[in-house]
């Protein structure tokens, strides 16, 4: 009787058909651009391709000259820099904002929105506002100094030993209404019984964000340290239009290190080698938390 | 006993307002308690934060360049001019071409309307199947495509130069929207697939069962309930696109080069010294398209994210 | 022949630039064809992938400017270029065109690839007359009294050296200093030889040390395009600038002298050698007939004696060729093809080395510009580790 | 006794709203006081008020006889258990229970003591390290009573503490809050629009309405004595029978007539005369009405439509003269629908209302 | 009978974790069949596989003798109702019950006419341009039994349909299903956790646990005579009074002996020998238990510990021989706790279980 049942059972790949059909250009994007375009660039970051990629390997010698370059390890160290900065003060920041947003305040449209323009504007555009607000000959610092504090020095962007300050300055203004709006929806999910449950237990309100509403808040975190994260990952047109890497190679960033070697440089093979490090090391973060949220998902649901 | 109720109005009548001692009432509430000055202050110490730069933008680009070259970049324009303005949309020249951002505005509409309806389109069906359809392998594509979120856009131009190279699509309209469907697809499939899942399983199920097949379900079930999602998508895309600059000037020819090429090369071509008036100019001009996207739709935007986003 | 539209990307865009650009496109539409401009801002830098990546993806430009040297070797190689030997040949190329470097360059196993349009030297010191004025010192006539005069300079608040902050700037001005200050022959062994033991030696020690002074004269010129860096010359804000021959440009777009308002100093009034770099254009294969030939008619066009003379006027650069009459040539131009006349010449280092060798030598020199507590030694040492690897 | 939760002349709007409308309410010390009403009447409105937790637009608040009416909710020795629980998700039982007493920084020795007492009270001791996701609802229900218990407050609220259980666990839960009343004998006000939890646990029921308390009594005279028709039809289950019709005298007899029947009322208690031609509706109980056995004098027939056997009970759907008539009857006797029958109806036990005040007579 | 519905082995595993197991289960034409279980016991498992919505382990299912094993839901001939209504939110009522016959291109006319045929049965014509939004509870619920009634299916499938109304609305409600079922005559499968529900609705029921159907009979035999410890405590609020002890024999009586107490069984049919010295297990309802009056022969102490009113009922929490027992009384006696009373079991109304598999004996 089972055998018979299975006789009826119609060819799997056809069941669900549609959907299959539907997601072509989901797995296609999957397999063909980002796994292909990965095992592509992966490959060829072992050959010493020039202008156009080209089959001569090389073995290993695109990542020792990686290593060897002042310039990437700057980059490197950039981007644990910008990016420790930025997660930490994303997060405190669009959180506190939220936080502030969320207890009942008049012209609430009118912050939000305040908050939220800069995100509709391009990293060209921030770049070069921030590049401006913060040049020493007009910006804020003749600004201080004409008010009399002849002796005020704030040029962030001409100090290679702050610079990736005056980027992370530019990119907070632009980036943390986003994160206010990710955090304030989830305020708004929080059951509003926690909050009477607390104002009855007598819990101040600070320390009920802290210890009771954060916690609760897990999943908004990790959709907006997904956001957060990848676009630091990606840091590139910001630095371009505010530094161009500058002063010297204070600001670079790896991905730049990588179109720079890709393109003006014509190294291919050392562009490459360097995209795998950065795929790599979003690999190891990214994985295991991927696994987590999507692969054990199923199991949990 | 209609009489009763008579009598409870006239009670009610008679005795104005009862007056007890103590507090009675609302609780009385100082506008200016401690807690409401730290809240504003905060809020309104903020908001100049972010609204600085774009003061800055906006004086700057109303000022002639004498003004600025004397002085503070906060004080406002003493002779208002809008010349950079008119520069910048119509005289600023990039090489020989000397239109401004004019030329460039149509091919960023025509480049974002088809790119954000078609990347939305796909996104949504993808999340649909994904939330509602799942096939052996699904999750697993899935996850390949959230880590895609974290490749650099530089990395990928060369594979995705040769793959548009072999389907002969390299250069053509149609080709930089494919362009923007695969790296918008992503955030955006992410986003419809956890606003999907968090609609009624039911509902999905009852669509099926009054025998609804795949297509049936998205269109008249799903999609007209997805409102608030649509509105986070369109933002997103929309900011997103029109602020392209890398895929535009590398995926397509000078025809097709959207207005961020032209403010590139207004910000970046300078003619001795940087004429900010007309860069800051040119830049509100830019950003225009997508503010207003936001002033808009703001309000969904949020209820969207709450919909969409933050169910992990 | 019919209008035939014909798309040229380049990275001319700013003023000086964007005039001279003008005459190569009026003398292309006068030929009845129509130059479609494909500018994009932002230095080579910037442009050169958008170009690579549209002739590698299949949708090439009708033609594109390089500076010809070794950047466009593979496209050449790939078959991605239009062979220009038989306009070459009909207009006689061999034979106007000097130095016959620039030809050289173009030429991949015999064949032509490219048509130059002009020489650019970089080895000029522009210094603004009025701030040493102003400073009250003598308008320095070579290098040494130019380091000399930097500290008056200072004290009147006026930076001595202007140098861009874009990575190509401070790279550019150290290969200055190293003609000015070892000369020629070590030049070639650095740069031609690879020979890392020179680039160790004390010759270029000594560069380093010129190297040295410029970055302490630099400090303060907080500004990213190079024309900015001319502009404070031109205004007076700074004293001088390491700056190729197109600087000019600007001076004269915006009203200067040579002479009177700026002095020029060719080989920094040291070693007065010039280099012979220069932009070309290069040909993709186009599918389209029509098109093909109005890439050899706009070849032929940028030859032109008269383009030629038009477009360096306005570039300030030199022509390529030596049969031209530059009578409208300013002081400066005049005392640079004097030189060439002179055969005092040398490649270019875009000639010489690869544009990833090119790279790294900005790297280290934007760092070493930027960073003053670089030293000299350190930076000879990754210098000459550069020079060990380069191809 | 003497008066623990006292609200006086108490009105709340939301903006133009009003939810609550001039409401008194005297609670004694110890009593267990039920507030019952359908969704939307202003339970959970009257009860956040009594917390703080919403700041009323006029009236006021006495608790222990202090004028509370400002105070802050953590000073007005209040306890509040709500129907999502709303414990903190992500500390463990036992930092559920002391988070407050932390904040207030009581010694750790006396919080240690208070937790060890309420978990022995509500027997959640092997629970103490859990996190309530690792809870059942039970369980989750009875750490909220917790935490409540570990404040030592005079006045428990309760907010529908049982209506996201099911039904055997709400019955088990039931029976330990009763319990628990039973030997803390703190005052507390229970919330709820289950009728069974009213009756089952009220010293006295509440019956609100529209932001209006409709009748205040013991749970007796609330089932037996509905002071209007709402209460009446709100209370019981299946719900009372009502039928429409007017008063007549048939001799010296006093009945009730409807549809063409006569019901006999002389054993009803009226509080006001009954004048013939008055218009009321009489209201009869399902457990009230007699099937073929022990009918009394006035026998009535009908026909059985459906019939609803629930274990203990069975409840017969009747056609009466043009009325659907409910009946409770013993679980063992069985009806087929379908079969004709005779009624015998307790008019002693019925209730009988003005037509238009809706008010007993 | 013919069977309507047959389930022949059917599995169902999601992933490793083995929801239904081998089920069996033949439904008659017409038959009002109830799904019984606690949360998570696979009940809407169960009937997703037959409405075709899961895609089955193991087995087969077969409607209306057709093998439907890997039919389209659609084509399997069955409507289904779900708990949270699942009415399509941006459609009117008319449009939300045509959307199914539109999608199956019926004809308009047709269609029409099966939309007021079903509106006049539910009573809801006057909702028809309505959105789902503007109705109230029971109404969308209505709507939702009419999208099911207008495909015009053989089997209704019904999801737990009540269990997001109120107690008031939800007994209105379970008769107008009962009364729909009698005037359609479809075959209808129907769970629930309301024992309540499934009681008074079922013509057979269904009693499920982890998976497996651990009763299957009608209402009566499932309360009078449930076949395990599981569905005797599972059936029946407040649950039955079980006490654990073993058989004895006392002279010729056969007696039930726990804490030192006997309880003489000779009344209980048993359907196997009761032997001395077994462990088992009593159950005795609470309804069963008479207190003070006609208490027979053998007559227990005990005391009153809480006493729970409600309403037509009474409930007494009482303690005796170290034991905790319910009891259902008249609502109209009241006892305070604390009082002594004296208990009367009826062993004929009984259950004996074996200790050890639980099975009655
Ligand atoms: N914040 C608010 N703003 C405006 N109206 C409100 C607010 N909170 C409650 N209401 C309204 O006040 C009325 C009473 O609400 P309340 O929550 O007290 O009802 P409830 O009796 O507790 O009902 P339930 O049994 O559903 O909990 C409702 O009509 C509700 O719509
Ligand atoms: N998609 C799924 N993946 C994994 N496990 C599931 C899934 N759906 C249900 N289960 C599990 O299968 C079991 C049966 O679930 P089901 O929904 O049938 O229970 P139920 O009897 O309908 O309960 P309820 O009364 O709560 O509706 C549960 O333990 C549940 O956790
Ligand atoms: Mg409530
Ligand atoms: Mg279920």
């Amino acid at each position: 009787m089972t055998g018979q049942a299975k006789a009826g059972r119609p060819n799997q790949l056809l069941r669900n058909l549609n959907s299959k059909i539907a997601s072509i250009p989901m797995i296609l994007t999957a397999v063909v651009i980002f796994l292909g375009g990965t095992v592509w660039t992966v490959f060829y970051s072992f050959t010493n391709s020039k202008l156009l990629p080209r089959l001569s390997f090389v073995g290993f010698d695109q990542y020792k000259r990686l290593w060897a370059a002042p310039r990437w390890i700057v980059s490197i160290e950039n981007l644990a820099v910008y990016g420790v900065l930025s997660l930490i003060f994303s997060l405190v920041i669009g959180f506190t904002l939220a936080a502030l947003m969320d207890q009942k305040i008049r012209f609430e449209n009118a912050f939000r929105t305040i908050f939220l323009y800069p995100f509709a504007l391009s990293f060209i555009v921030t770049g070069l506002v921030w590049q401006w607000v913060l040049n020493p000959e007009f910006g804020v610092q003749s600004v201080v100094r004409s008010l009399g504090w002849t002796s005020f020095t704030f040029d962030p962007l001409y100090t290679p030993s702050i610079v990736i300050y005056g980027v992370l300055i530019a990119a907070l203004w632009q980036g943390t209404g986003l994160v206010m709006c990710l955090m304030l929806a989830g305020l708004r999910g929080i059951d509003e019984d926690i909050w009477k449950a607390s104002r009855v237990d007598g819990i101040p309100m600070w320390k009920t964000y802290l210890f009771i509403v954060i916690p609760m808040m897990r999943p908004v975190f990790i959709t907006t340290l997904v956001i957060i994260a990848s676009g630091i990952v990606k840091v590139y047109d910001l630095v371009v239009a505010q530094t161009s890497g500058g002063p010297g190679i204070s600001s670079e960033v790896p991905a730049k290190y990588v179109y720079d070697y890709m393109f003006q440089a014509q190294n291919l093979g050392q562009g490459f080698a360097a995209s795998t490090m950065m795929l790599i090391t979003v690999a190891i973060i990214i994985i295991p938390w991927a696994y987590l949220e999507f692969g054990g998902g199923r199991k949990r649901a | 006993m209609p009489d009763t109720i008579a009598l409870k109005t006239a009670e009610v009548a008679l005795a104005p307002v009862k007056s007890f001692d103590g507090p009675n009432g609302k609780k009385p509430k100082r506008v200016l308690s401690p807690r409401n000055i730290m809240l504003y202050g905060t809020l309104f110490v903020a908001a100049a934060y972010y609204l600085l730069p774009l003061y800055v933008m906006i004086v700057t680009s109303l000022k002639g360049m004498p003004e600025i070259r004397m002085g503070n970049i906060f004080s406002p324009p003493m002779e208002i001019t809008f010349e950079p303005w008119v520069k910048a949309w119509a005289t600023a020249c990039t090489g020989l071409n000397c239109d401004g951002l004019s030329r460039g505005f149509w091919n960023s509409v025509r480049i974002t309307v088809p790119s954000v309806i078609a990347s939305i389109a796909i996104a949504s069906v993808n999340g649909y199947a994904l939330a509602n359809w799942r096939f052996k392998g699904s999750e697993l594509f899935f996850s390949i495509l959230v880590i895609g979120a974290f490749i650099p856009y530089q990395v990928m131009i060369y594979p995705i130069v040769i793959v548009l190279r072999e389907l002969g699509i390299y250069g053509t309209l149609t080709g930089l929207i494919i362009v923007h469907s695969i790296f918008g697809m992503p955030i955006l499939t992410l986003l419809f697939r956890n606003y999907f899942a968090s609609l009624p399983q039911e509902l999905f199920k009852a669509a099926r069962i009054d025998g609804a097949g795949f297509w049936q379900i998205f269109l008249k079930i799903m999609v007209p309930m997805s409102l608030p999602i649509f509105v986070v998508a369109m933002i997103l895309q929309v900011t997103g696109i029109w602020n392209d600059f890398l895929f535009g000037v590398v995926f397509t020819r000078p025809e097709y080069y959207p207005m961020t090429v032209q403010l590139n090369n207004i910000v970046n071509s300078v003619q001795g010294v940087k004429e900010y008036n007309v860069n800051m100019a040119a830049t509100i001009l830019t950003g225009l398209v997508p503010l207003v996207v936001y002033f808009v739709s703001g309000r969904l935007f949020v209820r969207g994210i709450a919909a969409g986003a933050v169910k992990g | 022949a019919n209008a035939t539209d014909l798309e040229v990307t380049h990275w001319w865009t700013s003023g000086g630039e964007a005039a001279a650009v003008a005459e190569l496109a009026k003398a292309f539409d006068a030929t009845g064809n129509h130059w479609v401009d494909g500018a994009i801002a932002g230095s080579g830098g910037t442009a050169r992938p958008i170009m690579v990546s549209r002739i590698t993806g299949g949708d090439p430009m009708g033609a594109t400017q390089f500076n010809h040297g070794r950047q466009a070797e593979e496209l050449v190689q790939s078959g991605l270029m239009r062979d220009l030997t038989d306009v070459a040949t009909a207009e006689h190329w061999k034979d106007i065109i000097r130095p016959a470097s620039l030809l050289d360059s173009c030429t991949i196993d015999g064949k032509i690839y490219c048509a130059p349009v002009n020489i650019h030297s970089w080895q000029w010191l522009w210094l603004s007359n009025a701030a040493f004025k102003k400073a009250g010192v003598e308008v320095p006539k070579n290098w040494d009294e130019f380091v000399a005069a930097a500290p008056a300079l200072e004290k009147a608040g006026i930076v001595p050296l202007a140098v861009g902050g874009q990575p190509w700037q401070a790279t550019g001005a150290f290969d200055v200093l190293l003609v000015a200050i070892a000369g020629k022959d070590t030049f070639y062994k650095v740069f031609k030889d690879k020979d890392a033991d020179v680039a160790a030696g004390p010759e270029i020690a000594k560069v380093f040390k010129a190297a040295d002074d410029a970055r302490k004269m630099s400090k303060g010129s907080n500004v990213q395009d190079w024309n900015q860096a001319t502009n404070l010359v031109i205004t007076g804000k700074a004293g001088g600038q390491i700056m190729g021959d197109w600087a000019q440009g600007e001076f004269a777009l915006a009203g200067q002298k040579a002479g009177t308002d700026y002095t020029c100093l060719p080989g920094l009034g040291v070693n007065e050698i010039i280099s012979t770099g220069g932009d070309a254009f290069y040909f993709p294969k186009l599918k389209d007939e029509a098109k093909s030939k109005a890439q050899d008619v706009l070849a032929k066009t940028l030859l032109d004696p008269t383009t030629q003379v038009a477009f360096n006027l306005k570039k300030g650069s030199l022509p390529v060729r030596g049969d031209v009459d530059l009578a409208a040539a300013n002081d400066c131009m005049k005392k640079g093809l004097e030189i060439l006349k002179k055969g005092n010449v040398i490649e270019g280092t875009d000639q010489l080395l690869s544009a990833d060798s090119q790279k790294q030598k900005e790297d280290l020199f934007s760092e070493f510009f930027a960073n003053p507590s670089m030293t000299p030694e350190a930076a000879q040492k990754r210098f000459a580790e550069i020079i060990g690897s380069a191809d | 006794m003497n008066s623990s939760v006292s609200i006086k002349d108490l009105s709340l709007n939301f903006g133009s709203v009003s939810v609550l409308k001039d409401l008194n309410l005297e609670i004694n010390d110890g009593e267990f006081l039920v507030l019952l009403g359908s969704s939307g009447c202003g339970k959970s409105t009257l009860l956040n008020c009594i917390a703080g937790l919403l700041d009323i637009s006029e009236g006021q608040i006495h608790i222990k006889g202090k004028n509370v009416t400002w105070e802050e909710p953590k000073d007005r020795g209040i306890g509040m258990v709500f129907q999502s629980y709303a414990l903190y998700p992500q500390m463990t039982v036992e930092k559920n229970l002391s988070f407050g007493l932390q904040v207030a920084n009581i010694p750790q020795q006396e919080i240690d003591k208070r937790v060890a007492r309420a978990s022995e009270i509500l027997q959640i001791q092997p629970l103490l390290k859990r996190k309530p996701a690792e809870l059942s609802g039970g369980q989750r229900q009875r750490v909220a009573i917790g935490r409540a218990l570990v404040r030592d407050v005079d006045v428990f609220l309760f907010d529908e503490p049982l209506s996201n259980l099911d039904a055997k666990l709400r019955s088990e839960l039931r029976v330990e809050i009763k319990r628990l009343h039973q030997s803390l004998k703190n005052t507390m006000i229970y919330v709820t629009h289950d009728q069974i939890e009213a009756l089952t646990l009220a010293d006295r029921i509440a019956i609100m309405k529209n932001g209006i308390i409709q009748q205040l009594a013991d749970p007796t005279t609330i089932y037996n004595k509905p002071r209007n028709l709402f209460v009446a039809g709100f209370i019981g289950s299946p719900s009372m029978n009502f039928l429409r019709g007017e008063i007549a005298k048939r001799g010296d007899a006093t009945v009730f007539t409807a549809n063409g029947v006569d019901f006999n009322v002389d054993a009803y208690e009226a509080s006001g005369p009954l004048q013939a031609g008055r218009k009321v509706t009489l209201g009869v109980r399902p457990e009230h009405i007699k099937v073929n056995e022990n009918l009394g004098a006035e026998v009535h027939d009908a026909t059985v439509d459906i019939e609803e056997p629930m274990g203990a009970d069975n409840l017969l759907w009747l056609k009466h003269a043009g009325h659907t008539m409910s009946v409770r009857i013993n679980g063992a006797r069985r009806f087929s629908p379908g079969s004709q029958v005779k009624l015998g109806f307790d008019m002693s036990l019925a209730s009988i209302f003005d037509a238009e005040t809706e008010l007993r007579l």
